[in-house]
């Protein structure tokens, strides 16, 4: 016989148990006393990996090199100015070709569950770094699918001839020719200090792909649990060089769609929100609880324009379609104000930026003219590719889209609109299948050549970055010779050239410098913005003072 | 022979629609759902007269709110949405899109399902098996989920989320139509018309159509709601119509951004929908009762 | 010669069903032979399941029998042939238990007669109404109830608008199922006396399958009695009403109340069939207050009494002298 | 009774080959670059059926591919997800069970009255509600203008509970961290506002169909001998007519079964619920054929389960069918 | 001292077309110990009266009476509750179809024992025999068994010997049987009334026996009441209906069965009476046989009354009272 479930007084019982647990659940949520040493996160993804090196994200490397790990040298937060760190002190050699580290000395480890080391950090875990990445032969060098894609990009395979040990704490960087943008590169995040013990313990134990998963490092926090798309939990590290951390724990609640993650940061769920849309800086304006923190960001939207397919081998074309894009209406409606119109490749805040630029006017009627005169006459058909996932430099790439889509149909032009998903969009662009695409970049050591370079030259063609495929062969040698001059000056000429050139070639049309926002609860103190966008939790305290008069907006 | 006393009221003859009609009326609410959503049609059709600007100009005024807030711009009655487009013309246009999808999946479902329907309720035994597994099959599977994977494999776009959800609904036809067949065909009036000599087009078309009508009649209704909630579902998952399209659910999954900041985007198109969806599923009702459908 | 014969009639029905036995062969109707002559009436007796229906079917031609012959006026009836059964459905019509459900709901009265004609008969539109109309009023009903549907009519006047059903095609059998047994008390004679003339005045034959013992010993010249798909007893009227043989028979007799004291010294039995029949023997054994050993074991073929009628039963003619 | 749960067990086998058929035929029509297919291109009837019955192998022994966009093992990541959309699912169940039952039950008592039309228009907003709109609504009132609930996710991220059962209010339960009651309180307080938009559609199907077969059950026969027996109200209406409104009623429960992963898929979004909706979408978006295809095979897998779980109960409850020879 | 006494008894039944008479104005009356019978067709009433009496009616109906006095106490004075307490202890009724109105949920034991906790109580060993003895008094002869049955698992017969058994156990002084044979085979059917009119005889249980068949009550009770669409036409003691019937809707019913004997002659013709019940919603004016009557006048539009005839009974029906008191069997046929 089956119990009777319909019992008057049982369905009573459950009553109560319902309402208990409702009442319940309500008081709890308003003593929170973990939350008091904790601080969320809410970040816009979840990292591909935990070894910065293996990746050109800027959300990896917020969830890696800048809370696990540390670098010789670092950039000093809200700015590029370069600061020591696992290096105490450098020298570099007359003829540009010789750098030589001195090291910090009682530098510790992570020790955690799955390693702990026995020796403090000194020369060979420098080494064992960079020869992960440079050398095609280093144990480690293939164990990922994933590709050292700023280590190859910037051509640090080819620039640096060999790196020695000169005793324990001393290293020097042997380079084929003089680059005066290497010491900025070896402050950003891909050359961040791996553990050479911790490889040897992995090799051992015929694991070797630990290494990306389970990070061991030397900076203030270390990995505690990843459950990948919802959260990766930090915890401070004991024996960090600089002092224990004053938080205990830092939690990246990894929240990929941003009104989700507004209301997050609204309901208190959150203590700083990554990437807030336009609009939320507007209404987090209104909440006295949370504040804004911004900065002029040193990136880039462009709309770029295979080059290599009709119509867009066709330079009237292109200033054509400069012409009747309407810029301002973009600014207003996607980046609500929250960003300067471009017209140069590289952003205003950036030293080689030149003010004296003529961008291309919003003229429809010229447009038409040019598009006539290019043979044009009864317009074309085109596509723009566009990714939905939302970018440091363009918070919605499809609403751009669609005003693009606007825009061009007034010049006859007809535009379909393809959108993919992040990775896919990157796969999609970098071998060249795209008509035209929305992209952008973020410079992250603040070097002009990481923009010039990087995205329009010819060798970019090859690794997918110049998403314009525009291939001027004096251009590209131009950059080289900027990046072998040490002084400022010179390069600075150099550079405005360039920019002309860029300028009447038309390969893109520039669209937006974003500025970098983050929201923070008004209980977060010292926390600052990289010059890249990204986040640093190092020193960041919490002013739970405030927490009750604030609470219950 | 029989007497035909002068004590009863001679009763009036009225057909079996008119009485579908006539009991139909009874019901306030059904009769008021199907005012709405007549007037709902009738927007669809007059749209471009209706609708006071195209659903896809875009004007100054980002995110203006209903003209009855504070803030609000009594050019767009119910506001504009973040790229400055009105909201009223979107909408407008939005049902003239939600209906016409939805009419074009019922129409493709129906005509299968129901003639899939026949075919196994009036053939043999082997093939009845055969669909009816497989409709049983599909019928346990959320119908959502298949939907989205056939999306997912043949591509986003709307035609294919027509495909997708007129796949879905298929089944459901077969189903009600077989059974409502050889529910009659088990009764005692289809022997006799079969001892009348009738041969089986004739006992379909004269017997058995007739009364399985109200069956079919409700299924569609059902299926005319479930195609528009369907197409609106793959709309609001980015996989249904895609903008600048006006699709009710595209607009909603748009505006989910903007839920903080501008939440009439939010409320007014899930409004639409909701408004839409209530009023056929009264008129459903309705017809259920009226046409003395239990179930 | 008589008008309707049917000879050494069987029917099996296969079961479907998802359980692994093989044997899932149900007997509805045994050896079933009878004659019916013109302008009469048979009635067949027996409970619920003991295949009256099942026999009802077979004849009127909605199910084919698996083995044995029906003879219609001297003419054999072929199952296969679909021009013959279309001829049967001419002169055999049916009237059924239920007149609520034997009539399309969603049709007018007129509608419904119309179709028979409209399928079998070459009349005119015309022609078909007056026929329509004649009918009707010939039942009892008024010509205006052709507009109406059938369930604006109590439940009587629908018996009614099925006998119009049933004598339009002027049939020459009429086989009806339990015609009374939905119907009140007091419409119950009405339709019995409709029956009635209708059988003096056209010469139908009728094939009344009851359960009402009263109302068969009222219409009826002949009696079958079934139980469990065979013939138990089979004669006149008067034969089986006055001096029931089979123990079935009286046992039947002896539960009815209006019979009751009549019959009151036959044993009493529970009747309905067993759920477990055995293989052999005489399908009435496990219940029989006579049975004995060899009736479980041997199956009792119909003997012959005089007048053609027939007894299946072993035992009878002991049994008559115990009496 | 073994053979009841026999026969349902191969009715459920061969929906399952029905299934693995149709998923198969998909994984030619749409090939995937997995260990899941073999070869594309077959040029006979009878290699096909041994393709199918690789397939068949690779499937029963576990292997479903590797996704095709993070190489994770696609039975492993559905595994890990699922319990989270169960702990939705199941929290929803017994929302709209234990509200629409009641609910239902006094519908049917006050039949055609004012309290039984109130209640059926209600059902059938709540059944018009499309769900995606409703949960935004709540959000948008419940989190962001009232904050009376989290907005998203399982449980605050400040409490670091380990997944062992994958079921959150148990893990808070079992885990060894002082807070864990405060944690277990903190996931029910993040499960309420999902179940409720998640339960809202069978909350008034369960209403609907609660009333009906309460109505036919109040005007059954056993019901006046009941009442003539001098029984209290409350037994006859919880004890006689309950029992017996179960039976279709436990088979409608199945049949949302569906419905209830249709709502998750949705629910999922839009609470960023880490469950197998929100997993099998991504996949989607990603178009991650290996993944959806086991998301699809493991999803149907289920309910084709459940149902005959269902099956089964109904025939535990109802002893006609229980006791049948 | 009368069992039952009930006067000017209404039922009305409520639609959307507006209110119908199910039952107009009936009086009736029992004695302790007494069998009577109710007879009608389908739609005449008589098992709303049963239902009415029991308090059973569907909320569609409603009842008006002056009094509906039930061994001593009148109903009508009584709350809902009380008045559905008193009733359970004093009365029972048995329906028609005896698997339908035996829970198929439960077992016959729980179904039985609920009834017995309620009315006779006890532990469970004592109710256990109780529920024993109970069965064995209604004929059961494996109560043992039987008891663990669920009603799908026993014959018809079986069930409604089940339904007295429960019926019986609130130790009633009345028991009404609504058709309680009509659904069974015909060797149960008469197994079911002997075992009624035994109980009500060796309990002194008043029994009312709702039938349509008029065969039933001939042999089995003291007393029959006649009812047509909704009235009482004929009250009196079964011999002198069963001998003389005074309204004609009695006496056509006691015709229109083929009689013992009555064989198929050329020509003859049973007694029927023409025409159809009445729905509910077109009653006739006057009396309601009225449209049927074979022997209807002018004054059979007005409404008929209720009348005593001397040593005989009620009987509606100026007609019949006028020709009164000895009026020999109209024989028809």
């Amino acid at each position: 016989m089956i119990i009777n479930l319909f019992n008057l007084r049982l369905m009573r019982l459950l009553k109560w148990i319902i309402i208990s647990v409702l009442l319940a659940g309500c008081n709890f949520h308003e003593t929170k006393s973990v939350k008091d040493n904790v601080l969320v996160y809410c970040s816009e993804g979840s990292p591909e990996t935990f070894n910065p090196q293996l990746s050109t994200s800027n959300t990896t490397f917020d969830a890696s090199s800048r809370p696990i790990y540390n670098r010789l040298i670092e950039f000093k937060p809200e700015s590029t100015t370069i600061q020591p760190s696992l290096a105490t002190n450098w020298e570099v050699s007359k003829d540009g070709k010789s750098y030589t580290f001195n090291l910090r000395k009682g530098v510790r480890f992570h020790s955690s569950h799955y390693f702990q080391p026995e020796r403090e950090f000194n020369a060979d875990d420098v080494i064992f770094s960079f020869e992960r990445q440079k050398n095609n032969d280093h144990p480690f060098h293939n164990i990922s699918s994933l590709k050292f894609g700023y280590f190859d990009s910037m051509g640090l395979d080819k620039l640096i001839n060999r790196i020695e040990k000169l005793d324990d704490y001393t290293v020097r960087f042997i380079l084929n020719r003089a680059e005066s943008p290497f010491l900025s590169a070896l402050a950003m995040d891909f050359a961040s200090i791996l553990s050479a013990e911790y490889g040897e313990h992995l090799l051992a134990a015929q694991t070797p792909e630990f290494i990306d998963v389970h990070p061991v490092g030397t900076g203030p926090f270390q990995l505690d649990r990843y459950q990948p798309d919802a959260f990766i939990r930090y915890k401070a590290n004991p024996d960090y060089w600089e002092g224990k951390q004053l938080l205990a724990h830092v939690i990246f609640a990894i929240t990929p769609e941003p009104s989700l993650r507004f209301a997050r940061m609204l309901a208190g769920d959150c203590d700083i929100m990554a990437k807030p849309l336009p609009i939320h800086i507007k209404a987090a304006q209104k909440h006295d609880n949370i504040q804004v923190i911004s900065q002029p960001g040193l990136n880039i939207a462009y709309l770029a324009m295979n080059t290599q397919k009709p119509p867009f081998n066709n330079q009237l074309v292109r200033v054509a379609i400069n012409h009747a894009i309407n810029k301002n209406s973009i600014i207003k409606a996607v980046y609500r104000e929250t960003a300067t119109k471009a017209k140069s490749p590289v952003p205003p805040n950036m030293w080689s930026y030149d003010q004296s630029l003529i961008d291309y006017q919003y003229n429809p009627e010229l447009a038409k003219e040019l598009l006539l005169e290019a043979g044009f006459s009864s317009g074309f058909k085109m596509n723009i590719v566009t990714t939905n996932a939302q970018r440091s430099y363009n918070p919605n790439a499809k609403k751009m889209a669609e005003l693009i889509q606007q825009d061009l149909k007034k010049v006859n032009i007809q535009v379909n609109i393809t959108s993919f998903e992040f990775g896919k969009f990157l796969s999609y662009t970098s071998n060249g299948l795209h008509q035209s695409a929305l992209a952008g970049w973020v410079s992250d050591n603040g070097d002009p050549d990481n923009f010039f370079s990087t995205l329009l030259s010819c060798n970019a063609t090859h690794s997918g970055t110049n998403a314009a495929f525009w291939c001027d062969h004096s251009f590209s040698e131009l950059t080289a010779e900027a990046r072998s001059k040490s002084k400022l000056n010179e390069r600075l000429i150099i550079y405005k050239t360039l920019q002309k050139t860029f300028k009447e070639a038309a390969p893109w049309v520039p669209i937006a410098h974003a500025t970098q926002h983050f929201i923070v609860n008004s209980r977060i103190k010292n926390f600052k913005i990289a010059s890249n966008g990204g986040a640093f939790f190092t020193n960041v305290y919490l002013d739970n003072s405030n927490k009750k008069s604030h609470n219950g907006d | 022979m029989i007497n035909q006393p002068q004590f009863y009221r001679q009763p009036e003859i009225p057909g079996t629609f008119s009485r579908w009609v006539k009991s139909f009326n009874k019901n306030k609410l059904a009769v008021s759902a199907l005012i709405v959503l007549l007037v709902i049609i009738l927007i669809a059709i007059f749209a471009p007269w209706i609708a006071p600007y195209d659903p896809t100009a875009q004007f100054e005024e980002l995110s203006s709110p209903p003209y009855w807030y504070d803030s609000g711009n009594s050019k767009y009655i119910l506001g504009t949405d973040d790229l400055g487009r009105d909201l009223f013309s979107r909408l407008v246009y939005g049902a003239r899109l939600s209906l016409k999808l939805a009419t074009i999946v019922v129409l493709i479902s129906a005509t299968i399902g129901i003639l899939l329907g026949c075919m196994t309720a009036l053939t043999n035994i082997w093939i009845d098996n055969i669909i009816l597994r497989l409709t049983d099959l599909i019928l346990a599977l959320p119908s959502l989920l298949l939907a989205i994977v056939i999306v997912a494999l043949i591509g986003p776009g709307l035609p294919n989320a027509i495909y997708a959800v007129a796949i879905v609904l298929i089944p459901h036809f077969v189903l009600v139509s077989r059974n409502a067949i050889k529910h009659e065909l088990n009764k005692d009036y289809v022997t006799a018309t079969i001892l009348d000599g009738a041969n089986k087009s004739r006992l379909f078309t004269h017997s058995i159509l007739p009364n399985i009508l109200p069956s079919l009649i409700v299924q569609l209704t059902l299926a005319f709601s479930t195609a528009i909630l369907e197409i609106s579902a793959l709309g609001f998952l980015g996989l249904g119509a895609q903008p600048p399209h006006p699709e009710w659910g595209t607009i909603l999954s748009e505006s989910y951004v903007y839920i903080t900041i501008a939440p009439w985007t939010v409320t007014l198109p899930g409004l639409a929908i909701f408004f839409t969806l209530l009023s056929i599923n009264l008129v459903g009702d309705g017809l259920r009762d009226a046409m003395d459908l239990e179930k | 010669m008589s008008f309707l014969s049917v000879q050494n009639l069987h029917k099996t029905y296969k079961l479907k069903t998802l359980s692994f036995s093989s044997n899932n062969n149900i007997d509805a109707i045994k050896n079933i032979s009878f004659n019916l002559d013109s302008g009469k009436t048979l009635a067949i007796v027996g409970e619920s399941g003991s295949g009256k229906s099942t026999l009802a079917r077979q004849i009127i031609g909605i199910e084919n029998p698996t083995k044995g012959k029906i003879i219609l006026n001297g003419e054999e009836l072929n199952f296969k042939n679909r021009e013959h059964r279309k001829n049967r459905f001419k002169d055999i019509r049916m009237i059924f238990q239920n007149p609520y459900e034997s009539l399309n709901p969603k049709s007018r009265i007129g509608t419904i007669l119309e179709e028979a004609l409209l399928i079998n008969t070459p009349l005119s539109t015309k022609q078909r109404k007056l026929k329509i109309e004649k009918t009707l009023t010939r039942v009892g009903l008024l010509p205006e109830h052709q507009y109406r549907y059938p369930h604006m009519f109590p439940g009587g006047q629908r018996q009614r608008i099925a006998i119009a059903r049933a004598i339009i095609l002027d049939p020459k059998l009429i086989i009806a199922d339990e015609p009374l047994s939905a119907l009140d008390v007091s419409i119950q004679a009405q339709i019995l006396n409709l029956l009635q003339e209708l059988q003096e005045e056209l010469g139908i034959s009728y094939l009344f399958i009851s359960h009402d013992l009263n109302v068969v010993e009222h219409i009826a010249d002949q009696v079958i009695v079934m139980f469990a798909g065979e013939i138990v007893e089979y004669g006149n009227i008067e034969q089986i009403f006055d001096r029931p043989l089979h123990p079935y028979t009286q046992a039947l007799f002896a539960s009815t109340p209006t019979y009751m004291n009549r019959f009151s010294h036959f044993k009493k039995t529970k009747l309905s069939k067993s759920k477990f029949q055995l293989e052999n023997g005489c399908c009435f054994a496990q219940k029989c207050p006579y049975c004995e050993e060899r009736c479980k074991q041997e199956h009792p073929d119909s003997t012959n009494e005089n007048n053609g009628r027939k007894v299946a039963c072993l035992k009878y003619q002991g049994l008559i002298e115990v009496e | 009774m073994t053979k009841i749960i026999l026969r349902q067990l191969i009715i459920m086998l061969l929906s399952l080959i029905t299934l693995t058929i149709f998923t198969f035929s998909l994984t030619r029509f749409f090939p995937v670059d997995s260990s899941i297919t073999g070869n594309a291109n077959v040029d006979n009837a009878a290699h096909l059926f041994f393709h199918y019955f690789d397939y068949l192998k690779l499937i029963v022994s576990g292997d479903w591919g590797y996704s095709r966009i993070n190489g994770s093992d696609v039975l492993k990541d559905f595994l890990l997800y699922f319990p989270a959309t169960i702990e939705l699912s199941f929290a929803a169940l017994i929302i709209s069970i234990s509200i629409g039952l009641p609910l239902g039950v006094f519908a049917a008592r006050h039949k055609n009255m004012w309290q039984d039309k109130l209640i059926v228009s209600t059902t059938l907003v709540g059944y018009s509600m499309p769900i995606f709109w409703w949960g935004m609504l709540l959000v948008l009132l419940f989190s962001l203008t009232l904050s009376l609930t989290p907005v998203a996710s399982r449980i605050g991220f400040e409490y670091d509970i380990l997944p062992v059962t994958g079921f959150m209010l148990i893990d808070t339960l079992i885990s060894n961290k002082p807070y864990a009651v405060e944690a277990f309180f903190d996931a029910l307080h993040h499960l309420i506002l999902p179940a409720i938009v998640l339960g809202t559609i069978p909350l008034a199907i369960f209403t609907r169909v609660t009333r009906a077969s309460m109505i036919e059950a109040l005007s059954s026969d056993y019901i006046r001998t009941a009442k003539a027996k001098g029984l209290a109200t409350s037994r006859i209406i919880w004890v006689h007519a309950l029992r017996n409104a179960m039976i279709p009623i436990i088979t409608i429960i199945g049949l949302q079964i569906s419905v209830l992963i249709t709502g998750t898929l949705i629910t999922e979004i839009i609470f960023s619920w880490p469950g197998v909706g929100k997993w099998l979408l991504e996949a989607v978006y990603r178009r991650d054929l290996v993944t959806i295809h086991g998301g699809l095979l493991a999803i149907a897998s289920t309910v084709i389960f459940i149902n005959m779980l269902i099956e089964i109960t109904t025939y535990l409850i109802n002893p006609r069918l229980r006791l049948q020879k | 001292m009368h069992l039952l006494r009930l006067e000017n008894l209404s039922v009305t039944y409520h639609s959307n077309n507006g209110d119908f008479p199910i039952i107009e104005r009936l009086s009736l009356k029992m004695d302790m110990g007494e069998i009577l019978g109710i007879v009608g067709e389908s739609g005449s009433g008589k098992s709303i009266l049963a239902l009415a009496i029991m308090g059973l009616l569907s909320p569609k109906m409603s009842m008006r009476a002056d009094y509906i006095n039930l061994d001593g106490q009148d109903l009508m004075k009584m709350s809902h509750a009380q008045r559905a307490a008193y009733v359970a202890s004093k009365a029972a009724i048995i329906f028609q179809e005896p698997q339908a109105s035996l829970n198929p949920c439960y077992s016959v034991s729980s179904q039985l024992d609920e009834t017995i906790i309620l009315h006779q109580g006890g532990n469970n060993k004592l109710r256990k025999s109780r529920a024993i003895n109970l069965l064995e008094s209604v004929g059961v002869t494996q109560p043992e068994t039987v008891l663990k049955m669920y009603p799908h698992q026993l014959s018809g017969g079986m069930n409604q010997r089940v339904a007295i058994a429960i019926a019986l156990s609130c130790k009633p002084r009345l028991l009404i049987a609504d058709e309680p044979t009509t659904a069974l085979d015909v060797t149960i059917q008469s197994q079911i009334i002997d075992l009624l009119v035994d109980l009500s005889k060796a309990e002194d249980v008043g029994l009312m026996l709702i039938t349509h068949d008029f065969a039933l009550l001939s042999e089995n009770t003291d007393r029959v009441g006649v009812i047509y669409s909704g009235q009482l036409m004929e009250h009196a003691a079964t011999e002198n209906i069963l001998s003389c019937p005074h309204h004609p809707y009695t006496k056509a019913l006691l015709d229109s069965i083929p009689q013992l004997g009555d064989r198929h002659i050329k020509g003859s013709r049973m007694f029927a009476l023409e025409g159809n019940i009445p729905a509910i919603d077109q009653l006739p004016v006057g009396c309601r046989l009225g449209p049927r009557c074979p022997q209807a006048e002018k004054l059979c539009v007005k409404n008929q009354k209720l009348k005593t005839i001397e040593n005989y009974g009620k009987v509606r029906c100026h007609v019949a009272i006028a020709h009164s008191p000895t009026q020999p069997k109209d024989k028809t046929s």
